[in-house]
């Protein structure tokens, strides 16, 4: 009976609404990606000095020069034209010229893409994998063992990135010889344990607090309880109904681990000498290279605005409760 | 990254959980806080030597009678450093705390409780400012502004604030709805005195738990902004850009950057310990 | 026979041991759990016995221990509990001796425990299929296959209608009834022998309660041991065998059902009885005839959420000094009906005027200055205060409504009077919401709701939260104010019983719309509606009605879609 | 001259000349001996990237380092100055000095199978003659080349605007190697990541942000006269792997991981030195040294006193021997002792302080404040000194600079050092709005003194005169020491210049900026050239 209804329900929902349910979605998330980017590019060129003193630093600079300079970037036009150019360009894939490098930003941003997600998935899995184990095998048990856990958490929230990154280094690729910095090809996955690993502690340590707290909450409640009651091992109350409740939690937190992964890369590719999105970024800033910025951020926006994304539509998956809300 | 600690209000809301630190945790931690904070009000109680005063003479001196806690690459005494630094550093962190927390609070009650008209880009802004790597807004804002110690709590107040103000708009908006809210609306409370009596109270103390947790990830903030070249300017005694100088040192003389690097984990372990056991006490979740 | 677990098994077993329970001296502690770290002693020694197809209810007041004790039966009543007892033998087993495999093997196969808090018993983010199934494979071998096949006929012999459709669903998508008969049919799974029950109807609707009863009835009836956990003597009257009364951790008084319910003994019994009793009593008071203008009314209210009709052309008046009851199951509407009338919620047609004069179409601007004489008092009087004030603190502002600023004493003694109206030491002024105990804080709230001198007071279940014996105190409060001070009172419930106790006329809400409507006796004794009488029907009593049965048992109105967990 | 300025982010190439007399570079200590064998890959750890590897736009010695490797000059350079034949086997020059003629080697081919000759040698420079797509660092140097001619296939001339001296050494300069007509006429676009040349090394693949591979031409047969190789390199590839964090790259070193690794951190170098298997050597940057200029146009430093005392205020020497751990040399000149005409100004740089606490008290500013600063009319001595954020990591300078501000303090000078991001600095420099600004100036001839002090040549000029300095007899000293060719006359002109900068205290000498590598002892056949680089085309590594 309620089933039928629950179809009809369904049914009744017109599928023009759900396109353009979808449409609004992503014409948000653009919006945002390129609100971000505007950020940037307002800053930069509202604020900063002159870009094309910048661009030309302290190269011998005639008047003809800087005026060729400025009209080679396209700076001689007004700030709403560039702007609306450059907003122009993305819907053609085009997202400027760099003004440092005199290449397209697309290709540079492109060509440092994949080894920044490379880096950033090898340290979100092993941050998850750390961060689930070391929760499971704490939440609520043997006191001692969990304020040790915690006190080791708080510590790996509490370090610095590079420090820990070069410390890393120098005991277990420089002393102990485990794992090269310089590698490619094969040894170049082995070159990338550390830096991964050097992202992954906070990560780890964050979730591990955030799981271990929402698996002790859950294993205080009734469920728990009445599961418990059936007779079920600890182990599988854990693993079949705990996790699951924790995992909404941790969901809460995504943004978060989006932004300390790009973020975390542009100090991590310093340190270890990698490619990748974080260190062009650093750079472009530091040298007010307008367009590449606006590309990185532009870039980086869009991984947080599809993990938002993403999670907005796992939310219902993990949670069933929250399906038919719209 | 931990430029981006600090946008973490979701999770941290999320990590500290109902647990409370032990009573002696607590009280350990209430203490390295206070004896911090008077490092920073009044160094010369700690030490008498001078923390600027350099001597190439005594450069890279291990720990010792005479330095406690050796010399650094100059020849100052490590440990009058991190006394001293303990201004510069907690400036930039309570003053970026502070700063975050504020705009947080005034934009997240405008995206809750404003008309549409505000609302909306308010919210809007704060989620293009979420969408903005931290370290690389505040990269950008230091690279406008410049990086006194005041501009570096700038920079990453302006990337902790979204953060902040997203809590402040849930939460806003879970109070608006709660029901003693209400019972003021059906007493007939004016909604001048709502939002400033029962609101804001509501919304803002759980907040100023959290801001000293995103103290700590401030403090961590301005390292790695010390790290990629914009720290504050020297010679100012400070722990981030102590441990940032100190680096190449590390397998030579790792009293250089590891004094720098404790007093931050000190401080960050104490606050977070202190902000945790302080929400605990205000009665947890609510 | 649908093979429900306890049937069988029990037969099987009932030579082996004769006593299911067996339990003397049983104490719980929870060491540094109180305020100011003080130990809880939440049992304090004490004992029954049960045997197999018998049914022994434990009732009492809230905190007494029930829920403590039922779980410790178990070896679950938590990890910083301290169980201590001279005899605790479960299902011929001494529990004392048992480590956790010993618990596991006991738990679910021996002893099944539906817990008190049905609505969140079972994991909200699985399949009502799987947590059953889960009980099944925990003690079996079975293969997916045949547990999924037993988890069918489990779900089908506790009264769930279409088992395979539920079987799929989450537990928010079934209704309150629905959830507590899928956890009885999980604690059913390893066909226990003793089957613990920790209110299972409690915030149930009074027909859903009445399919409840039924079931656990007929487990009974298969020969399985019951131990019924109640604060509500009406609900256990019908099941037990034998009656344990408890307060402040010990049993005051234990006995037949009849010589509990017809000569008790301890006071405490007798409260409880007599707050029984006063739902089955018709209205003393003389009815009076509704006299000039309405103080409110509500004129085809309607409010949708989405596509659902919440409220649906819903028209009433409340006259000058009258009470008038409004009840309904849950989710029938009547808070959305009653905050529309407040001007909480806009309504999306219709119209609610205050004494005769426009109210929800007015701005909140122009209704401020008129709220003083329309006042609330909600069901949860815990999330209506701010928790960090106090006591004096929140009747201060809701004194200074509308009111010049007074001075200082003069507040003070305002601040007095108005606890003393309501029967409370002035002495609590200080105290937050959170220190004061459920009956202490609806006083306060109709205190605040009492303070900027309304003419109009709406209960929205006021007491529901509280113990029968607390209730009855606060139900008698709001008559006698009613009378002091001329109130107007819209009085909202899914209680009958609290219903008739203090309404002049009554309305009753399904669905969203007033299906009927009259002087409370009229419908309490020849009500028109077939849903009013479903509703009288299932009402538990202390003595049973032999007429009811046929109407109980009937898998009757479920709730067609969730609607306990969408309010 | 090669005037680019920012920082030591300067020019490189395989020019210079060494200062006969100063011993600056220890060569010795480059691993040698035994018989060389072909095969393997080096890998060269270098802290920072090239942003392009065009020749003809790329500015920075990053770029220098790489690009070497790939494109040849048309002449070399000797370790002590003399220019040897290259590309060009043979050339002459006018009397008048503004027409040089060369004969370019037969057989030499590109690494697209295109001929060297002179038309490819005048589609380089007519290149960069005309209007450029992004002025680099090769633009100052083709500054006096007036035009090109083709002679005959193998003979090309060059036609100067004036006479100038160091024109050979620019030639020799790795951003005027040639690169092959065809990509030039063709496909333009692959030039900043693979540029063709006719060196002994080819781009294989970069990895931007992480490493270049260069692999070997194995038709190499024109190697530099005096070249130990002169065949084909050994080395079967190079890898430069970028590195910023210094004790990242000492680590890689020391672990094995690289062969040879660039700008060492003084704090390393003692245990590298001390490892067995590990060599360190350096060689002193030939230009400018790393030197505080001061602004001669904005108080207080207008007044030479104050310069003059800041000068005789700070003791350079302990503090350069103390961080740099004996690496780094205390300089007695402006110019680095590698170069042409060097000359130390021994008792200009003394450190006297009582000399110096007499000329600020001449100068006015005799009182101090509360915090020990000097004062007068009521104003601190303050002075203002910018510096750009992102040199602050090379050579430990943020260390550097603060235990100079803190000896200045104690002579009263308040040194206000503000790390600048690039995006702020560059207004404030042209505008002139500092007191001093630091920096290094890496070039292979004296004739840089004339970009930084030529009264035409201040920054909003396009010249890179920080100190805005203005004296028509060093700009006479200056201009001799262009026109002639005649190696004595130079030298004296530029002694003549050194002196009086430095009695005008137009700019402090901090230290002398060698470039010091650390070298596994199974790489053999480096050799050091005189723009203080590596040349790899001799290497091999040992088994
Ligand atoms: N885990 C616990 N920690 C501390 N005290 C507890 C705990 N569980 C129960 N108590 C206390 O033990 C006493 C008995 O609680 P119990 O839940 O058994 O009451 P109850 O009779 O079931 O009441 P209700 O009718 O409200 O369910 C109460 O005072 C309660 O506060
Ligand atoms: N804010 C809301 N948004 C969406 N649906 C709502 C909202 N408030 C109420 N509803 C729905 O409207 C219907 C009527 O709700 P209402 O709270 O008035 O019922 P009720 O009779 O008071 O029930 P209960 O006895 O459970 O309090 C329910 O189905 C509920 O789910
Ligand atoms: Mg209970
Ligand atoms: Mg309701």
């Amino acid at each position: 009976m309620s089933g039928a209804l629950a179809a009809a329900r369904a049914g009744r929902a017109p599928r023009g609404a759900l396109a353009r349910r979808v449409a609004l979605r992503l014409a948000t998330m653009v919006a945002v990606m390129v609100g971000a980017a505007t950020v940037a590019f307002l800053a930069l060129e509202l604020v900063a000095d002159d870009p094309v003193r910048t661009v030309i630093g302290l190269r011998p600079a005639t008047p003809e020069l800087l005026a060729q300079v400025r009209s080679d970037l396209g700076l001689d036009r007004s700030l709403p034209e560039r702007w609306l150019l450059w907003v122009g360009g993305i819907a053609h894939g085009d997202l400027g010229t760099s003004y440092q490098l005199q290449r397209p930003v697309l290709e540079i941003v492109g060509e440092q893409l994949l080894p920044t997600v490379e880096l950033a998935l090898t340290a979100f899995l092993l941050g998850a994998a750390g961060g689930t184990l070391l929760a499971l095998a704490t939440a609520g048990r043997r006191p001692r063992a969990r304020a040790a856990s915690g006190a080791a958490e708080l510590l790996a929230l509490s370090t610095p990135p590079f420090w820990l990154g070069i410390v890393l280094l120098t005991v277990f690729s420089f002393q102990l010889g485990w794992f090269p910095v310089i590698g490619a090809g094969e040894s170049g996955l082995r070159a990338l344990v550390l830096p991964a690993v050097t992202l992954a502690v906070p990560i780890a340590a964050m979730l591990a607090q955030v799981l271990r707290d929402g698996l002790e909450q859950a294993l205080a409640q009734p469920f728990a309880t009445t599961a418990r009651a059936r007779g079920i091992s600890e182990l599988r109350l854990r693993t079949h109904h705990a996790l699951r409740h924790a995992l909404l939690a941790v969901m809460t937190l995504s943004g978060w681990i989006v932004g300390s992964l790009l973020g975390g890369a542009v100090v991590v590719e310093t340190v270890f000498g990698r490619q990748g999105i974080g260190r062009v970024a650093a750079t472009a800033i530091s040298s007010a290279d307008v367009p590449t910025v606006m590309g990185v951020v532009l870039l980086s926006s869009f991984f947080f605005v599809v993990v938002n994304a993403l999670v907005d539509l796992l939310y219902p998956l993990v949670d069933p409760r929250l399906r038919g809300r719209a | 990254m931990s430029a981006l600690r600090m946008r973490s209000g979701v999770g941290l809301v999320a990590a500290q959980g109902r647990r409370r630190a032990s009573r002696p945790a607590l009280l350990a931690a209430e203490l390295v806080v206070l004896l911090i904070a008077l490092a920073a009000l009044a160094p010369g109680l700690f030490t008498s030597a001078d923390p600027l005063a350099t001597d190439p003479a005594a450069a890279v001196l291990a720990p010792s009678a005479d330095h406690w806690l050796g010399t650094d690459q100059q020849g100052r005494d490590v440990f009058a450093r991190v006394v001293h630094g303990a201004r510069a550093s907690l400036e930039i962190g309570v003053g970026a705390t502070l700063v975050a927390v504020t705009a947080g609070v005034l934009l997240g009650l405008g995206a809750a409780l404003a008309g549409r008209w505000i609302a909306t880009p308010l919210l809007r802004l704060v989620e293009v400012l979420l969408a903005f790597p931290g370290i690389l807004l505040a990269l950008l804002v230091i690279s406008i502004v410049g990086n006194g110690t005041r501009e570096i709590a700038l920079a990453i107040a302006v990337g902790a604030a979204p953060g902040y103000a997203r809590i402040v708009r849930a939460e806003t908006l879970r109070v608006r709805s709660a029901g003693f809210v209400e019972s003021s609306i059906a007493l007939g409370v004016a909604p001048g005195r709502i939002v400033g009596r029962h609101l804001l109270p509501n919304v803002v103390r759980p907040l100023l738990v959290l801001a000293t947790i995103g103290l700590g990830e401030t403090i961590l903030a301005g390292s790695a902004l010390s790290f990629l070249g914009m720290g504050p300017k020297p010679p100012t005694p400070e722990w981030g850009s102590a441990i940032a100088d100190g680096r190449d040192y590390l397998a030579t003389a790792w009293w250089i950057s590891f004094a720098p690097g404790a007093a931050i984990v000190a401080t960050v372990v104490a606050v977070t310990v202190v902000g945790r056991g302080w929400h605990a006490r205000l009665g947890g979740g609510r | 026979m649908s093979g429900v677990g306890a049937a069988g098994a029990g037969g099987a077993r009932a030579g082996a041991v004769g006593e299911l329970l067996d339990v003397r001296g049983l104490r719980v502690a929870f060491p540094g759990a109180g305020p100011g770290g003080a130990d809880v002693a939440a049992v304090r020694g004490i004992g029954f016995t049960l045997a197999a197809g018998e049914c022994l209810a434990l009732v009492g007041e809230s905190g007494s221990g029930k829920s403590v004790t039922a779980r410790a039966l178990l070896g679950l009543a938590g990890p910083r509990a301290q169980v201590a007892a001279e005899t605790l033998r479960v299902a011929g087993r001494d529990a004392g001796a048992l480590d956790e495999p010993g618990w596991r093997a006991l738990r679910g196969r021996e002893v099944g425990l539906v817990l008190q808090d049905a609505l969140v018993a079972l994991d909200p983010l699985r399949r009502v299929g799987a947590e059953v199934a889960e009980a099944v494979r925990a003690h079996s071998s079975n293969s997916r296959v045949e547990a999924d096949a037993r988890v069918l006929e489990l779900l089908a012999a506790a009264g769930v209608p279409e088992p395979e459709l539920r079987a799929r669903q989450r537990p928010h998508e079934l209704s309150g009834g629905l959830r507590q008969r899928a956890l009885i049919a999980s604690a059913l799974a390893g066909a226990p022998r003793l089957l613990i029950a920790d209110e299972p109807t409690t915030a149930l609707d009074v027909t859903v309660q009445a399919q409840i009863l039924a079931l656990l009835e007929r487990t009974k009836a298969d020969g399985a041991g019951l131990l019924l956990i109640s604060h509500d003597l009406a609900v256990v009257a019908r099941l037990a065998d034998r009656i344990a009364v408890m307060a402040g951790g010990e049993i005051v008084e234990q006995g037949s059902r009849e010589r509990i319910l017809h000569s008790p003994a301890h006071p405490l019994t007798r409260a409880l009885l007599d707050a029984a009793r006063a739902a089955e009593r018709p209205r003393q008071r003389a009815e009076k005839p509704s006299q000039g203008l309405g103080a409110l009314e509500a004129r085809g209210l309607t409010k949708r959420f989405g596509d659902r009709r919440a409220v649906d052309d819903v028209s009433l008046t409340l006259a000058r000094d009258e009470a008038l009851g409004l009840v309904g199951e849950s989710g029938s509407g009547k808070t959305t009906t009653a905050r529309m009338l407040l001007g909480l919620t806009a309504p999306d047609g219709g119209e609610a005027l205050l004494e005769g004069a426009p109210w929800s179409a007015l701005p909140e601007r122009a209704r401020r200055a008129r709220r003083a004489t329309i006042q609330l008092v909600a069901q949860d009087p815990l999330s209506a205060f701010d928790p960090r004030w106090t006591v004096e603190r929140l009747l201060a502002e809701a004194l200074s409504i509308g009111q010049p600023r007074r001075v200082r004493g003069g507040r003070r003694d305002a601040i007095d009077a108005l606890l003393t109206q309501v029967r409370l030491d002035p002495a609590l002024r200080t105290r937050r919401p959170a220190e004061l105990s459920g009956g202490q804080r609806q006083r306060v709230a109709i205190a605040r709701a009492l303070a900027p001198g309304p003419r109009i007071l709406v209960c929205d279940e006021p007491v529901s939260a509280l113990d029968v014996t607390v209730q009855a105190q606060i139900l008698a409060l709001l008559a006698e104010l009613r009378t002091r001070l001329g109130l107007s009172l819209l009085f909202i419930s899914h209680d009958l019983g609290v219903v008739r106790q203090v309404s002049d006329r009554v309305a009753v809400m399904r669905g969203g719309r007033i299906v009927e409507q009259g002087p409370t006796e009229q419908v309490f004794t020849a009500p028109e509606h077939p849903y009013t009488r479903e509703l009288l029907a299932a009402m538990p009593r202390l003595e049973p009605r032999p007429a009811r049965s046929a109407a109980i048992s009937g898998p009757a109105a479920d709730p067609a879609l969730p609607q306990e967990a969408a309010s | 001259a090669v005037a680019t300025t920012s920082g030591c982010g300067s020019s490189d190439g395989s020019g210079g000349a060494t200062a006969a007399t100063t011993a600056s570079a220890d060569a010795d200590a480059l691993p040698s001996g035994g018989r060389a064998v072909d095969g393997g890959t080096l890998t060269y750890a270098a802290d920072t990237e090239p942003e392009h590897l065009d020749p003809g736009v790329a500015g920075t010695d990053a770029a220098a380092l790489a690009v070497r490797n790939v494109v040849d000059s048309l002449v070399a350079q000797s370790l002590d100055g003399e220019p040897l034949p290259w590309l060009a086997s043979e050339w002459t020059v006018s009397d008048d000095g503004r027409v040089y003629e060369f004969r370019l080697r037969d057989g030499v081919r590109f690494h697209d199978g295109e001929p060297f000759d002179a038309a490819a040698v005048k589609a380089n420079f007519d290149r960069l003659l005309g209007p450029q797509e992004s002025p680099g660092g090769a633009q100052s140097l083709v500054e006096p080349i007036k035009r090109v001619t083709v002679v005959d296939p193998s003979t090309v001339r060059f036609t100067l605007k004036r006479p100038y001296a160091p024109f050979l050494t620019s030639l020799s300069h790795a951003f005027l190697g040639i690169v092959s007509p065809a990509q030039l006429a063709g496909d333009r676009a692959s030039l900043p990541t693979r540029p063709i040349g006719t060196g002994p090394f080819r781009v294989v693949k970069w990895n931007k942000g992480s490493d270049l591979t260069l692999e070997r031409n194995p038709d190499y047969a024109w190697a530099p006269e005096g070249a130990a190789n002169q065949g084909p390199p050994h080395l079967d590839q190079v890898v430069f792997r970028y590195l910023p964090e210094g004790s990242v790259r000492a680590g890689t070193l020391t672990s094995g991981q690289a062969d040879v690794a660039l700008s060492i951190p003084p704090v390393a170098l003692d245990g590298i030195a001390r490892n067995p298997r590990l060599a360190v050597s350096r060689y002193d940057d030939p230009g400018a040294n790393y030197v505080l200029f001061l602004n001669t146009r904005k108080a207080p430093t207008d007044d030479v006193r104050v310069r003059q005392a800041l000068l005789h205020a700070i003791d350079v020497e302990p503090i350069v021997r103390s961080l740099y751990r004996g690496a780094f040399a205390a300089p007695l000149s402006i110019l680095s002792p590698t170069t042409l005409g060097y000359t130390p100004v021994e008792s200009a740089v003394a450190y006297d302080p009582d000399l110096s606490a007499r000329l600020l008290d001449e100068a006015g500013w005799s009182e101090r404040d509360a915090d020990g600063y000097r004062v007068k009319d009521g104003r601190r001595l303050r002075l203002d000194w910018p510096t750009v954020a992102e040199f602050q990591a090379r050579d430990d300078r943020t260390t550097f600079q603060q235990l100079v501000q803190s000896a200045a303090r104690r002579a009263g000078f308040e040194l206000d050092l503000r790390p600048t991001p690039n995006t702020k600095i560059v207004t404030p420099m042209v505008g002139g709005d500092y007191n001093a600004l630091d920096f290094s100036n890496k070039s292979p001839d004296p004739d840089i003194l004339y970009d930084l002090f030529g009264s035409r040549r201040t920054l909003d000029q396009g010249g890179a005169n920080m100190s805005k300095f203005a004296d028509p007899e060093v700009d006479r000293w200056l201009a001799e020491g262009q026109a002639s060719q005649e190696r004595g006359a130079r030298e004296a002109a530029y002694a003549q210049v050194q002196e009086r900068l430095l009695e005008q205290a137009v700019a402090l000498p901090f230290y002398v900026h060698p470039t010091i590598v650390g070298v596994g002892r199974h790489v053999r056949g480096l050799e050091w050239t005189p723009a203080a680089s590596l040349s790899l085309q001799g290497a091999w590594l040992e088994r």
